[in-house]
């Protein structure tokens, strides 16, 4: 790498395990697939909160996605396979099923499968058909358009949530900056999505709070204008500090996605330091290492 | 690949369900495969009698030249690889298909496809009567898989099937879909007499006016049934097949019936 | 008018009693506002399924916004005032102040009040800090970036929910024109926001469903396939029908918003007939009949 | 409007409380305003006495001209309107506003708004010592309400302030936020010795380096405080002012304390 690696903190990201799917929506224009999937990932910045975290990895183009048209590529992931049925029920039927000229496809193979188009047929009051092609499901469920076609079941699988780098900067404007660039350059990498609102979050949280009814609190230790409160661990001259999340279908994706994003963003005037959040290694299952996303590169 | 050319022309019926990548693969050698029984009539031979046979199967192709109008059976219960033909085929072909594909460049007899449940056939010409339908007696005709028929096809298209895609670029004779159980049946061309008789469920979409419909089916109404948009798509983009292009992002004329029967299944009539 | 009212069927739309309030996000740029009011909105199409509905009332210029920042006004409106404060906690907290740069402000005059800020200053573990400026009370939340601003208490109203028109046509094209048409006319009355994906809506419901489980199945009645299943009220040629709900403060914003919208739509070429979704008039508190929507002007 | 001028100048304290909204529209015509009593030292005269009045208190507006240095207690406990004076004004100006609009066009004199709950004061020139200040003894300066002073003040500026927003343009003398409970100083001149000196919560904003801050207070870190750029965005519009430009957007050090006491207030220094 051209930069240094002493910006670069000597500490890892505590990632958890999840379980994610790839829906595809297809439209008559890419407008209306992106309508569809933005109001699909929208409110899914957390598992806590919102039930699942979501996030656009794509759109595709025409020979891209299985019917031809303009697509758009969403993933989202969950704590649970029961929980991630749960959304995927929701948000295709209130996000795609009801969103004009789309379709809705299953884009990950996997063994495992949730059958989302079985329960969302009965929408079609008992004049629903369904279609078997090369040996998956579809449901044609008439709709006042015309027809919603979908497929029938969504591979689920193991995935990562939780990946994570801190920007941390001398000003507001700088780490925005670089967080925007870290943002830019982390969306190329397949199977992976950033579920916060344009891709950043500004809240870090630490587990726990004072407040004993609390489950998660702000950041304290990277909260720059607490360091009366604090170790005073943060680099001295930091004034602003931005989170980027990672959820990922496998580590390898999330770490390219981290390195990427750290490569972006630490060269940008007024980064001081790259770090990760963790909460001392024994609460996720996988803990990635900052420095060691280089080895072997 | 093994390559089979035909010899000499045969006259009786050549009964040669040993012609599949299953059985060239449990066989192993060209020598072995040679020595493969077939009945020519009613006496027992050697498949090596009648072809000429050279190559391998380890790449799970097979490629037939020759006029194979009188063999029957070809490709039977096959369940994986490649089967070529160039030139036309007898009766049963691909009888009991559980995978793989079948690729005729020719014409092909009566009874395609019987019993099939899964693979891919195409056939370039034109195919007989009673393709991909039940046998007589018999409750249910194909069970999955697709098949493409470049040309027309003669009466009892796809009879009582239970599964899979059938699309008829050319003409289709009576009774097209009669019976059907479920599954899509495309058909080009034009359809002859009583198209979709007592059908359960499933889809039979035509290009053109039928002669008529049966008055036991029902309008219900037109509109744009998007599945054959994405159908078109998806079989244009992994099959050797092009759909007319009127077909494309057309409106539908809908028919529900058979209501002598449970009237859940569709006639879907293409818009001008 | 200069069309004809007979492409007016005279019916009405029935719509419910909601309670609904007006969030302002502010940011250092528009985009920043859009991507916290989009993840706001997002999954809030209906709210049997997604606990509200919300939509982008408009984007504000900076002289319009309490910070002179750029902005976006929202809406979100609920059953309950119990079910909106639940919705807003969780989506400013979520989508709001975990974006960067955006502070959160009250649009909405009332006597009545949601104290959000009273929940979400926990956030600051015991750090947050209240303001008081000429009457209201804000609350400085810390986070990573900085603070997050916001102010406590959120007006809260009676909202109408549910008005809509029925745009019938001859095809898909057609009434998808149409219906863009009439949401960007809508779009311009203040109070009114359209909480579908891209404000309209395909799959339009009727109450009950052959299965017993199921609260709302597809409007059969408006699906133009199910002609062999129902009365065949729906007009002759037509092919397609989509449909625009409306939700908003007063019952003459929403009636202003379907005048509008019905005013764009009728002239576009292919619609056939202006309708309405009603469950016959006795379950909603308002019936909006469409051809009294230009009485006295 | 109603218009007072004073007719001469006076050289013992005028007791002049009766001036205000509330009084004079309680009064009514100028007739009964003019009647209205005030102490001149120790004597009980009437208003009209040293004023010139003229006008009509219906629209809740006052104006006031004349050298006032000597005239205390003006505004006292006003809950609406407008009262605006051209020239100085003697001590214990609005003392207990609740609302309304003091607008000063001079220089104020000591224990401006003592006692204040709510309102507005603006004053275009300096004012003394004790501004916005708790009385000798009392627990509490002003409760609410925002003072904004163009000029500079003296010392002891918002003295266990509980709440309510001041913003002094130029300098503030000693133990300014002494004691704060709560609430908001804007400082953008120089600040004297000890500012928050034993301040629990609260916060005050200099645009200077102040000489020394107290050790009982705890450096804590640089950053933005969003709320600055609110609070000025929010004044410069609803108010007549203007704060200097490197306040806009800027960084801040951050002090906390003071640890002798609570140690939830902040001294906020404007970074270059």
């Amino acid at each position: 790498m051209s930069f240094k690696m002493d910006k670069i903190k000597d500490t890892f990201a505590e990632a958890f395990k999840m379980y994610g799917a790839r829906i595809i929506i297809t439209a008559v224009s890419e407008k209306w697939a992106l309508e569809s999937a933005r109001s699909f990932t929208g409110f899914a910045t957390s598992v806590i909160a919102c039930g699942c975290e979501a996030g656009i990895e794509r759109t595709l183009s025409p020979e891209e996605t299985p019917d031809g048209r303009p697509g758009v590529s969403v993933l989202i992931f969950a704590m649970s396979r029961k929980g991630l049925e749960d959304q995927l029920l929701r948000r295709i039927g209130q996000c795609v099923l009801t969103c004009p000229t789309t379709a809705c496809f299953n884009g990950l193979e996997s063994e495992e499968v949730l059958s989302i188009g079985k329960s969302i047929r009965f929408f079609g009051d008992g004049y629903q058909m369904s279609k078997l092609l090369d040996g998956k499901r579809y449901w044609r469920i008439p709709v006042m358009e015309g027809e919603f076609l979908m497929e029938e079941s969504y591979g689920v699988k193991k995935a990562i949530g939780g990946g994570n780098i801190l920007i941390l900067g001398e000003s507001v404007d700088a780490v925005l900056r670089a967080a925007e660039k870290a943002v830019e350059a982390s969306r190329k990498v397949k199977d992976v999505i950033l579920p916060f609102p344009g891709g950043i979050v500004r809240s870090g949280s630490k587990v726990g709070s004072k407040y004993k009814f609390l489950k998660a609190s702000t950041n304290t230790d990277f909260v720059p204008q607490l360091r009366a409160h604090t170790s005073g661990d943060l680099p001295k001259g930091v004034k602003s500090v931005l989170e980027i999340v990672f959820d990922g279908f496998s580590l390898e994706a999330v770490k390219e996605a981290m390195r990427l994003a750290i490569e972006a963003a630490v060269e940008v005037e007024g980064v001081i330091q790259i770090s990760a959040g963790n909460y001392g290694g024994n609460l996720g299952q996988y803990n990635i290492y900052l420095r060691e996303l280089w080895e072997g590169s | 690949m093994i390559v089979l050319q035909l010899k000499e022309r045969v006259f009786l019926p050549l009964e040669a369900e040993v012609i599949s990548v299953d059985k060239f693969a449990e066989a192993g050698s060209v020598d072995r495969i040679s020595k493969l029984s077939v009945f020519y009539g009613r006496d027992k031979m050697e498949l090596g009698e009648f072809f000429k046979i050279e190559g391998s199967i380890e790449d799970g192709r097979i490629l037939i030249e020759g006029d194979l109008s009188k063999v029957k059976r070809i490709g039977k219960d096959m369940s994986w690889g490649v089967l070529e033909i160039h030139g036309d085929v007898g009766m049963h072909l691909a009888e009991g298909l559980r995978g793989g594909k079948v690729i005729v460049k020719g014409n092909v007899s009566d009874w395609l496809a019987m019993g099939m449940s899964g693979g891919l056939i195409y056939v370039d010409g034109n195919v007989g009567n009673l393709a991909c339908a039940s046998y007589w007696g018999e409750k249910r005709g194909i069970t999955g898989g697709v098949v493409l028929i470049n040309g027309s096809v003669g009466d009892d298209l796809g009879r009582r099937m239970r599964r899979g895609t059938i699309v008829v670029m050319k003409d289709a004779g009576d009774f097209a879909g009669a019976g059907v159980i479920a599954g899509t049946l495309f058909i080009m061309g034009k359809v002859g007499k009583a198209p979709g008789a007592e059908m359960k469920r499933g889809t039979i979409v035509l290009l053109e006016e039928p002669s008529s419909i049966l008055p036991s089916f029902r309008y219900s109404g037109e509109f744009r049934p998007y599945f054959v948009d994405f159908y078109i798509s998806y079989l244009e983009r992994n099959f050797p097949i092009k759909f007319p292009d009127k077909l494309r992002g057309s409106y539908f004329r809908r028919y529900m019936g058979d209501f002598l029967q449970l009237g859940k299944g569709e006639i879907l009539v293409c818009l001008d």
